[in-house]
């Protein structure tokens, strides 16, 4: 850009900054320096050497998990709420038919590769069936291992 | 002796001069460090200075529109996460306020508090990554982390609260998706104590430094007018001189239940803009502050439970967003849980199609410090 | 990278140089796991976890990869954050094959997996960067936390531990799972599996059903109680500037041909009267009093519409609704004009997918905000703006086919949503 | 016959030795030629192994010693988990580079294409050859020193030019001819302050240079002319940086806006020369300002015998490279803290500030030596 102005009051504005300019660079150099000498202003956390302490929040979402009992009983009806929650198709929910000819959950598939852990999912359960776990270390080499059958048991009716 | 034109310019290119020099074309992005994404630029430059620009958008053009037509409204607000993912909260209450007028359901204000100070939050957490983005692209690799220091404890509130760091998906017509937990109030309050030092430290290192003078002050100045013909707003639009938030013009949530000031600017530098965003940190502060101190320790944060059904009709939402006014616009045909058409204007659009006004005659120094102080997200613009 | 794989062949038949052979090994895969230089390449969410990961709280310098490099020449690891779009693949690909051997990838995020939330009814995402490029680690998220990148990190590590030089790293291919519909699969393997299962059962059950002709199930699910709230009525925003019905008043004073569509039965002015203040007045224009009608809000002293929100149109069975949002920035009212544009349907019906079906004077002039925002227009619908300076598409590649937000269109690539 | 002037102990040794190891070769093949030659020979080739090792062997250690200061100026804690502390994480860095795979891209001019590294990595390992380490550890004590040191310093900008002209890419030219013009006009100041040292001293030759801040502290160049000397020794500060092409002047990299400057095409060992080229001159280039302003090998004196006896002991080496270390711990604060200039304000402030004062130093050094000194 440039500016109309007199020589005296570029100089006047050279001289200006010949001594502002490097007051305002030794300010930035003072925080950097106060920073330097501080170690307790050191924000990292030190990930796999601190695996034992590091928790997730309650509410973190993480994988998809079905909550089980000792036995590993499942709630799940198979009614289906989660897979139309679901906004991708991440969940198929597979219904069978028990020796009664009552239709039971077969096979819950979860697929972690597509999932965006948005939660609607668990949102949607009726019978509080499904939880986000806290699980965070899921990288795999192997990306078949991402679909995954959550129940270990039918349902039970 | 002057050099023919070109005979054809690539498209886009629109400003015929004769020139004693040779003109080419540099192609920045859809890979490059200071397009902030997936942008792609084609420069028309003359040595070092930039004759036109014309920007490239789509790389990162996802289909949102298209799905969210087969979506319903709940998956939509997840959806949104993904916009300007780096305030996702403030995309979660634009689309929830188009729904909650469709469905008439109004919030509690227990309700209404925890959006504004998320809302906040969200504003502070993507103005530090300004700054960041600002003194990194600047050279100042330290003040991107900087920014991104303060940010993570943000995070850490969101994920508290909502569940995910990024993609919160938090807010429901009607209210949230849950209530805060006891210890968000005392740690937004340790939070806002411990960026006010940070912020001292921070402008200090940054605002006053004679080389970020020299670089922002004059460069991409955007005039008053300009501004409002293309359509920029938030801190763009008020950094030129125009008093225009919509948290002040037509007051959503709660919002005029607050005091505090709009900053302006008047010159429409990239140093005004960076200077309106450090203000808006510390007007946001000034709003979390207000709220901790009224927020309401009892009642029903959230109104009553309904499914999400929209009446036939079209329903418009607009909120300031830390990039400007993020409207969305519903369309339902009918009465349903689907709509017929979502459509969302982000505020980071209009800004880089006014960004071939603003670098033109700068160096390409300059384009990287335009592009930082105009903060675009390009999933926002490409949806 | 070409010496050391010759290692073995020249000192194997050396006594001892078995040993030497193994040492090097030892050393070369000890550097390259330890120094893994990642490329500065995002696009969208996950890069901001990327970023996150590099930066003090999580700090990527502790496994010495916080050198990311600008240039694929000098990086080793391509950390594919962010979705993947058809006009971007190829550039991926090219930055791929610039990245020099051994080179691996980390695929981030639920996007570049398997598409994550657009893999259904999406024309412009590939599904999963395995299509691309050979890729070595998953790490699902949407977005992945830091930790979660880092233990992809230390996999990655696990993995290049694992070579050697007489097992040494190779280029591998890509995997077409473009169009695999993981959910459709999966349904379809249970179907036939729960038909065999139905005929092995089927005579288990009908004795069953003999044995207990009166069975009924002792399970009884639980519904969850869900607290109870309050009803809540909504308080509309306050009103700035004009109302609706004066607005609507000027603007058919000067427009007797704009319209306001209404459901119910009562006149209009009633309605906009009971209109609660936040809601925009939303007025029908004819085609011809379009740019008129625009030109008149902008320069009129008490509309004052100086600033347009948006241009966007919706599409309906025969005809398009062009909206063009304005508001006032002095004032602070907002006005909608609609035009309704009925499609062109002298086109054979073939060609009318790939076709402009609608005309309409372009108001870039008038507020060059608009150029963008009718280009966008342009691409998704398909409706000319005559006049306009630079129709070109926007978003979608020039030699895209069609148009995508139209109801009818069709992509080869898209796979319709299950539900 | 040309006698290397070698005079540290080491080469007397040498000198000493060869002769005596020569009376057991057959008597028609002894002469005194030979042995001064081959005494000579021997020597040479302990110089080059030395500034070698001093130079190649710092580097890694350099790129540490940056990795960890810019960490904890960023509040983080940088490599960890390599060695105590992340400390051979560079090391893994280099072999790692070296058995990359290394292509030039379509294009590119080969021959210039990999000459390039070669030559910027060639001009500070000559500038470190006249450096004196101590008292009597000089490789080579030529008596044109400075002007030495100012022809050779010009040569790295070739390397640079040529790396990005040789690339066939428009951001490599674009960062080449940056840092050519750049370099190119930075080195005018650069001299210039080496020439007040050399007014001020009365020589150009660098022991003597050193050796004439003999005393305390306050006989060191950057001390002993008052405001002067310490006005030199800033303008030499910020010259050296924007001739090492380093941040805030590294305009010629610019990663934001170039994405890689000249080396943006380089990968494997030429790009791990070019990185290591650039540490190797961080090094001389403290050693440069250690020597001229720092007092070099001496120890930092008070006038009190009792500390002074304490600091002599000590041998000169540690005290050089302690003030080398200093510097270079200088060179990364001022790193990373700053941001980076435009081009045409470099070259303004080159041009419009630097060089006047610059001039006006000179003038009133001189001023001040004839009337003062």
């Amino acid at each position: 850009m440039q500016e109309n102005i007199t020589l005296l009051q570029y100089f006047k504005r050279y001289f200006k900054r010949c001594i502002t300019g490097p007051w305002s660079l030794m300010c930035g150099l003072s925080v950097s320096l106060k920073y330097f000498f501080d170690p307790r202003r050191i924000v990292t956390e030190q990930y796999p050497e601190n695996r034992k302490t590091l928790k997730m929040h309650d509410r973190y979402r993480g994988r998809l998990e079905m909550i089980e009992d000792a036995d590993g009983n499942n709630l799940c009806t198979a009614c289906g709420m989660c897979e139309r929650a679901c906004p991708n198709a991440s969940i198929n929910v597979l219904a069978t038919k028990n020796i009664a000819g009552k239709k039971v959950l077969g096979r819950y598939v979860y697929h972690f590769a597509s999932c965006t852990q948005c939660g609607l999912c668990v949102e949607a359960c009726p019978f509080g069936a499904i939880r986000m776990n806290q699980d965070f270390e899921v990288a795999t080499t192997d990306p078949n291992s991402l679909e995954m059958i959550l129940n270990k048991k039918e349902g039970q009716g | 002796m002057s050099q023919p034109l070109f005979s054809k310019l690539p498209p886009g290119f629109r400003i015929q001069r004769e020139t004693n020099t040779e003109e080419f074309f540099i192609n920045m992005g859809p890979q490059h460090p200071s397009t902030h994404g997936a942008l792609r630029l084609t420069l028309r430059m003359d040595g070092e200075t930039i004759v036109e620009l014309v920007p490239h958008f789509g790389y990162i053009h996802r289909g949102m529109e298209k799905q969210a037509e087969s979506m319903s409204y709940l998956q939509y607000i997840a959806l949104s996460d993904r916009q300007d993912y780096l305030t996702a909260i403030q995309n979660n209450l634009g689309v929830v306020i188009a729904l909650e007028k469709g469905m008439n359901v109004g919030v509690p204000e227990r309700g209404e508090y925890i959006r504004v100070m998320l809302q906040e939050l969200g504003r502070i957490a993507s103005h530090l990554v300004f700054y960041g983005c600002f003194g990194g692209d600047l050279g100042g690799q330290t003040c991107l982390l900087f920014g991104f220091k303060e940010r993570e404890m943000i995070h850490d509130i969101l994920e508290e609260v909502t569940g995910s760091r990024l993609t919160t998906n938090f807010f429901r017509p009607g209210g949230s998706r849950y209530d805060v937990p006891d210890t968000f109030i005392p740690r937004v309050k340790a939070f806002l104590d411990h960026l006010e030092g940070a912020m001292r430290d921070y402008e200090r290192f940054l605002s006053k430094n004679i080389i970020v003078l020299e670089r922002s002050i004059g460069i991409g100045v955007l005039t008053k007018e300009d501004a409002i013909a293309y359509g920029c707003s938030g801190p763009v639009l008020r950094a030129s001189g125009v008093e225009f938030d919509v948290r002040r013009a037509n007051p959503y949530s709660i919002y005029d239940q607050f005091d505090f000031d709009i900053p302006v600017f008047h010159n429409g530098d990239c140093y005004d803009r960076y200077k309106i965003r450090i203000a808006e940190i510390h007007e946001s502060m000034k709003i979390l502050r207000q709220c901790i101190d009224k927020f309401p320790k009892e009642g029903p944060w959230r109104s009553k439970e309904k499914p999400v059904r929209l009446p036939v009709g079209r329903y418009y939402s607009e909120i300031e967003t830390a990039k400007g006014l993020y409207a969305t616009y519903v369309v339902a045909a009918t009465t349903g849980e689907k709509p017929y058409r979502i459509h969302t204007r982000g505020p980071s659009f209009p800004h880089i199609a006014a960004l071939n006004k603003m670098v033109q005659g700068h160096k390409i120094s300059d384009l990287v410090t335009i592009m930082a102080t105009l903060d675009p997200v390009i999933p926002e613009i490409d949806r | 990278m070409g010496i050391i794989n010759l290692a073995p062949k020249v000192l194997d038949p050396i006594p001892g140089g078995k040993y030497v052979v193994n040492a090097i090994d030892y050393v070369v895969n000890w550097a390259r796991a330890n120094s893994i230089w990642p490329l500065t390449y995002g696009t969208s969410c996950c890069a901001i976890e990327m970023m996150s990961s590099s930066m003090a709280r999580y700090d990527i310098a502790r496994f010495g990869s916080e050198v990311f490099r600008a240039s694929p020449r000098q990086a080793d690891l391509f950390i594919l954050a962010g979705t993947i779009t058809r006009r971007m693949a190829p550039a991926i690909q090219m930055l791929w094959e610039q990245i020099p051997g051994p080179k691996y990838a980390i695929a981030m995020g639920a996007c570049t997996i398997s598409g994550g939330p657009f893999i259904y009814d999406n024309y412009a995402v590939v599904r999963g960067a395995q299509n691309l490029i050979p890729v070595d680690v998953f790490v699902p998220g949407c977005p992945p936390r830091p930790e979660a990148l880092f233990h992809g990190l230390l996999t990655l590590r696990e993995k290049i531990l694992k070579e050697t030089c007489r097992k040494p790293w190779h280029e591998g291919l890509p995997k077409d799972v473009s169009t695999m519909d993981r959910y459709r699969e999966a349904a379809k393997t249970w179907a036939a599996l729960e038909e065999m299962k139905d005929e092995e059962m089927a005579e288990a059950r009908a004795k069953f059903k003999e044995e207990h002709p009166d069975y009924k199930s002792s399970y009884k699910p639980i519904r969850i109680k869900k607290e109870d709230f309050p009803e809540v009525e909504r308080k509309p925003f306050r009103r700035v500037g004009l109302t609706q019905l004066e607005l609507y008043q000027k603007l058919t004073a000067k427009f007797p041909n704009i319209t306001f569509h209404t459901h119910s039965e009562e006149p209009v002015e009633t309605v906009l009267a009971n209109a609660p203040a936040d809601r925009p007045l939303e007025v029908m224009v004819e085609p011809e009093d379009y740019l008129a009608a625009v030109e008149f809000v902008k320069n009129d002293p008490e509309f004052k519409m100086d600033f347009l929100i948006d241009v966007t149109a919706i599409d309906y069975d025969d005809h398009f609704d062009l909206v063009t949002q304005l508001r006032s920035i002095e004032v602070g009212h907002k006005i909608f004009l609609c035009v309704q544009l009925k499609k062109d349907f002298s086109i054979p019906e073939e060609k009318r997918p790939t076709s402009l079906l609608a005309s309409v004077p372009t108001i870039s002039h008038l507020y060059p905000a608009a150029e963008i925002k009718e280009r966008e227009v342009y691409d998704m619908f398909g409706i000319d703006f005559a006049g306009h300076p630079d129709q070109r598409r926007i978003f979608l590649d020039k030699d895209f086919v069609g148009y995508p937000l139209r109801k009818d269109f069709s992509h080869p690539e898209m796979i319709r949503r299950p539900l | 016959m040309f006698v290397p002037s070698v005079t540290n102990p080491v080469g007397d040794f040498v000198r000493e030795w060869v002769p005596k190891l020569a009376e057991f070769l057959p008597a028609s093949l002894q002469s005194d030629t030979l042995n001064s030659v081959v005494a000579f020979l021997v020597n040479a080739l302990i110089c080059v192994v030395a500034v070698c090792a001093v130079n190649i062997g710092s580097a890694p250690i350099l790129i540490y010693m940056e990795r960890k200061v810019c960490a904890h100026v960023q509040c983080r804690l940088g490599p960890m988990r390599l060695g105590w502390h992340g400390t051979i994480q560079t090391i893994a860095d280099v072999i790692k580079m070296l058995f990359k795979e290394v292509y030039a891209p379509s294009g590119a001019d080969k021959l210039m294409f990999y000459m390039a590294p070669l030559i910027v990595l060639i001009a500070p390992f000559i500038v470190c050859a006249l450096i004196p380490f101590s008292r009597d550890l000089v490789v080579a004590d030529v008596s044109m020193g400075i002007p030495m040191i100012i022809a050779v310093n010009g040569f790295g900008v070739l390397g640079i030019l040529l790396g990005g002209w040789s690339s066939n890419n428009k951001y490599s030219l674009l960062g080449a001819l940056r840092s050519g013009a750049q370099m190119i006009s930075y080195e005018i100041s650069f001299a210039m302050i080496l020439l007040f040292v050399v007014m001020i001293s009365g020589s150009t030759n660098l022991m003597s240079i050193t050796l004439g801040q003999e005393g305390t502290i306050f006989d060191w160049w950057i001390f002993k002319i008052p405001v002067l000397g310490f006005i030199a020794f800033i303008l030499f500060f910020i010259s050296s940086t924007a001739e090492m092409n380093r941040a805030p002047f590294d305009i010629a990299e610019a990663e934001q806006e170039l994405t890689g400057g000249y080396h943006t095409e380089y990968n494997g060992t030429p790009f791990a020369m070019f990185y290591l080229a650039e540490y190797i001159a961080l090094i001389t280039n403290s050693a440069l300002a250690t020597t001229c302003f720092l007092g070099g090998f001496l120890p930092p004196c008070i006038g009190i015998t009792a500390i002074d006896n304490v600091l002599n002991m000590v041998p000169g080496v540690v005290w050089f490279f302690a003030k080398v270390y200093f510097m270079i711990w200088c060179y990364m604060m001022v790193r990373w803290t700053f941001v980076r200039p435009r081009v045409d304000q470099l070259m303004d402030f080159e041009w419009k500030f630097l060089l006047p004062v610059n001039l006006v130093l000179l003038v009133v050094g001189a001023a001040y030596i004839t009337i003062g000194g």
